[in-house]
């Protein structure tokens, strides 16, 4: 027992640290500040930056973006319709304070939740299309997000549709309790439902993926795309250092590694994404013509 | 099994109210929270239980099966990297009836725990327990299983043979099995590495065991910023079984002996095979189909939220109206 | 495409027979002796189209692909191990249809060749393989393979990764596939690993290719006890496409440039096109399951030996009113 | 080319040593002679090892068997029904010096080719049994084991009785060329047509099963038994070694190696393969029962 407590020990006390480093806003930030690229120290304006779809345009480096500046980048002008925005959250367990945390993503990143669902064009092809938000809470999963996404998938069904998720998550909202870890099963329940009905399903998994949403719907696609150098895993860099007690290798958990180890099927640059999509779309709608 | 007995009546309760169309949501949802033990209780007292859940000497998954069982016999590997020995699994006669155990397996000592490594499994834990699971639909077997994990490995090769992967997968396929799932959390239920093999029909748990998103440990370090507050933090993610039953999770409470299961071995064995064959007599009598349509619904009509203009299970029919088409 | 021409007189003559209730099999089976050309060679000779067979200039798959599709994307990863480079795959658009391609990967130079371990592929390449042929299948997409390999990877890691469950599942697995399953050797077709993804509704040959239960060095080494008859054991083997169109093996040969496919990459895949295009019109009116049933039968009836007592039709008759049912 | 070509000469130079040990016959007749076994070097008589279903009462070594042998050894006495011994080896490539290995074979083997298929009761629960022979020209596959064996699984299909097959094998059988090798193809097809219609299928693998067999019908049981200690892979250890130029760990492809590996769902002593392939048989016939 005394070396099983160790061992839980040894696992958390890091994990703290983890969490709470928020590159994305930091990043971004160092460009406006500095007028320069934080990863290959070339000049870059905030202007150039967002011209090029955020990412840099000399080293590749894609920057952490919101839904709203994906659905920006990504659909067809004008085309997008969002959907499932009347759900929100309460606090199912009485956890303490998480009211507090809530209205404080609210006010900060706007209402929706971790995710923003909607109907759009993609290069001329309707999609249903749910994306993630990592500045809303991490990005954490709860039942609003289970729930959105869940509906963003039933939404394809129910209409024959392709369905395009972008994930981004720190993992569950443990402040949910039982509720979050119950959303990465009602998820993938979900996705049981549109395989039955042979509905493609396209993952693009975004910088970071972790936790309990690598661990459900994200590794459910048809098709899984990465953008390039995106973290993604199932146990954070910090809490893996800490159980094995060293230095993780180069590269680890980068879409690259994923790639290697034949989990994501193409790596696919922001500014290849849609016609990427547009291309998986039009491949994989047999079934949707037919019927 | 007290809390049995008050979840019993709140369902009656419910029922009624479904039947007389008077919402009585709000009031079942107090009477829940008031019924979660872990409120009543102080960290500390609770903490006790947590300790209980863990006990080194608590019957493990092999045990449970060997005493439940006329005969079993362990079936090994993933066929296509290795065998886990911190997930086990085989087929065994339960009452004459062949059926397929799925669990996790702790040792019993130092020696045992470093092979099982501690109950943490890697993804060919996960791979070999679908493999078994499938086996068991293809031949028309229920499929039991027992977590018992503090979760999946978190080491490097896990996350190398994707170990999101292959929980998530079993997430699916586990949701669309085509036999009775029975789920029991026989002691720590901890997290993606419980919930990869508890999409069962019902889910139970015995009584000194939880079932959480996060470990109270973890939970202390992120949110309350200190390890040792764990009790505390264990308090607040309300991961009892008294709990969970409360807010619809799981289905009911396995009853251990006095001072804990560990003190017991048969009695508590007994208790959960009492319970398999009291649900596989009335799932048995379900198709293969339904028992996946309502395994499928359970779970996706899980969570709670607010939702403005109109009860959500406008959506839930719609669905189950384009299910049963296709 | 001289042999191909005789093949067909083979078979109008023996619809013919059959029609007319004649029996010409040993008079088809002394036909078809002749007509392998490998029979009509030197060793020197038939050695000289072996090497044409593995010339480092031959078109790869990621070339044909690229020639006769409109667009294509390279698709990658088993979802358990790794992404094998020597096993390559994709979706294409073919005249505008989506098309799942699948095959060996040879290098073109040293470098590429030690990335691709020189079209030897590890379990991973197969299990990717396999995945991609049952997205096809789901979406409703044809699948083409190109086979050009010397054999599955002989080696540790491929051994205990399981390259025989790997190749076995496929067997079995591709055999079963309810969309059309077309199957070009493209050069060398070794083996196991060349047979782990040729199970197809038609395979093709292309003029200069070979394929074969064993390399001619490794039958020489064991049957004429010197790897220096390798010339030798590849005649004794009659491993060349007109030997397999005689056997009734393959279905068909694709011609080749003069000198070998090398010499024109352009003309060598605008036959495989062409044949592409061809085997879809006549598959594409069949259903999934007709499909599977005639690949199935089509492997099930491979095999040369005499019966006592009665013809083996008998015997499949009986099978196949046996699996119409289920 | 030349490096590849090189690589080849490599792989194929050392193989012939590997196909020309028959240790088997080697074994029980050094029992005979030496009064010992080979393995433990205990005193061991013939009798006795014959009495212990030839396996030796101390190291527990397990000696091979023929086809015979193992019906003996397994199932309910008077009980096998041999079955499909009416077809017959032809020379479809015209191999040179074949006809004569066959008459060879057949002269020290008996009739029968590599497989013997009968119907036949294990422990009272009826099975069609299908049993390789190592001692016909090294267990190998070409187009009348292929056929035979193709025979025992859809004899199980029209009859719907669980098929149990015992693998002992070198490889393909070269001498006919591309028929053997279609045989790998052939018997998967049969077990996918076992499987669609949920007919249970039991492979106990025994020393040695190499090449084309493991790589088709030996790795697609519902269960997979193996003998313990037998040697079971796709490729020769002379093969691998002459490959990667080293030697090969210990214990590489033996049955505790492959259950370690995954592939083998149980290593069963031939003491207790009755027993167990009974109580297989009877926890995976729901879907007899019920048609
Ligand atoms: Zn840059
Ligand atoms: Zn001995």
């Amino acid at each position: 027992m005394a070396s099983f407590q160790h061992l839980l020990d040894r696992l958390f006390l890091k994990k703290q640290a983890v969490q709470r480093t928020t590159p994305d806003t930091d990043e971004r930030r160092l460009v406006a500040q500095k007028h320069s690229c934080p990863s290959c120290h070339e000049p870059l304006e905030v202007g150039e930056l967002e011209a090029n779809l955020f990412c840099c345009p000399k080293c590749q480096h894609h920057y952490r973006i919101t839904a709203a500046e994906r659905i920006k980048t990504l659909v067809d002008p004008e085309s997008f319709v969002e959907f499932g925005e009347e759900i929100d959250s309460v606090n199912p367990i009485g956890f303490p304070g998480y009211e507090g945390k809530l209205s404080e993503a609210r006010n900060s990143s706007g209402p929706g939740d971790s995710v923003t669902n909607g109907i759009a064009l993609i290069d001329g092809r309707k999609v249903i299309l749910s994306i993630m938000n990592f500045k809303f809470m991490g990005g954490s999963m709860g039942s609003v997000a289970g729930e959105k996404l869940t509906r963003a998938l039933l939404t394809g069904l129910e209409k024959r549709l392709p369905v395009v998720l972008f994930t981004t998550s720190g993992g569950m909202r443990m402040q949910e309790g039982i509720f979050s870890l119950m959303q990465m099963a009602k998820t993938s329940a979900a996705i049981a439902q549109l395989e039955m009905a042979q509905i493609p399903l396209f993952i693009v998994l975004t910088d970071p993926t972790y936790g309990g949403v690598t661990a459900s719907f994200a590794m459910l696609g048809d098709v899984i795309l990465a953008e390039p150098g995106a973290a993604i895993g199932f146990a954070g860099p910090r809490v893996i250092e800490s159980t094995i007690r060293q230095k993780l290798p180069e590269g680890f958990q980068k879409s690259e590694f994923q790639l290697a180890k034949g989990f994501v099927d193409a790596i696919v640059p922001r500014t290849e994404l849609k016609k990427t999509l547009g291309f998986l779309i039009d491949t994989h709608s047999n079934n949707l013509r037919v019927r | 099994m007290e809390t049995n007995e008050i979840q019993k009546k709140i369902q009656e309760l419910q029922s009624l109210a479904e039947k007389s169309n008077v919402n009585i949501d709000s009031d079942i949802k107090r009477l829940s929270e008031k019924l979660g033990e872990g409120a009543r209780m102080t960290p500390a007292d609770l903490w006790k239980k947590i300790q209980l859940a863990r006990h080194s000497d608590r019957p493990t998954t092999l045990e449970i099966i060997a005493t439940i069982t006329e005969s079993f016999m362990e079936l090994h590997g993933d066929r296509y990297y290795g065998d886990d020995a911190a997930m086990v699994g085989g087929v065994g006669l339960l009452e004459g009836r062949p059926v397929t155990f799925i669990g996790h397996q702790k040792g019993r000592n130092m020696k045992e725990n470093i092979r099982r490594n501690y109950g943490w499994a890697h993804p060919e834990g996960y791979r070999k327990a679908l493999r078994l699971a499938k086996q068991a639909e293809k031949f028309g077997r229920p499929v039991v299983t027992f977590i018992d994990t503090a979760g999946a490995y978190p080491g490097i090769a896990s996350e190398e043979r994707g170990i999101s992967e292959a929980i998530a997968r079993n997430l699916k396929e586990f949701a669309m099995l085509r036999t009775p799932v029975l789920c029991f959390i026989i002691g720590e239920g901890g997290s993606g590495g419980a919930i990869g093999i508890a999409v069962g029909n019902e889910v139970f748990m015995l009584e000194n065991s939880f079932y959480t998103v996060i470990s109270p440990e973890g939970c202390a370090s992120i949110l309350l910023r200190d390890p040792s507050k764990a009790p505390e933090a264990a308090s607040q993610l309300k991961l009892l079984p008294s709990d969970l039953l409360a807010f619809g999770i799981v289905d009911g409470i396995i009853r251990e002996p006095d001072g804990g299961a560990h003190i017991d071995h048969v009695v508590t064995a007994a208790n959960i095979k009492a319970q398999i064959l009291d649900s596989l007599k009335r799932l048995e009598t379900k198709t293969g189909e339904q028992l996946a349509r309502e395994r499928m619904a359970k779970f996706m009509s899980m969570g709670r939220f607010v939702e403005e203009g109109g009860p959500k299970s406008n959506f839930f029919q719609r669905l189950f109206s384009i299910t049963r088409k296709s």
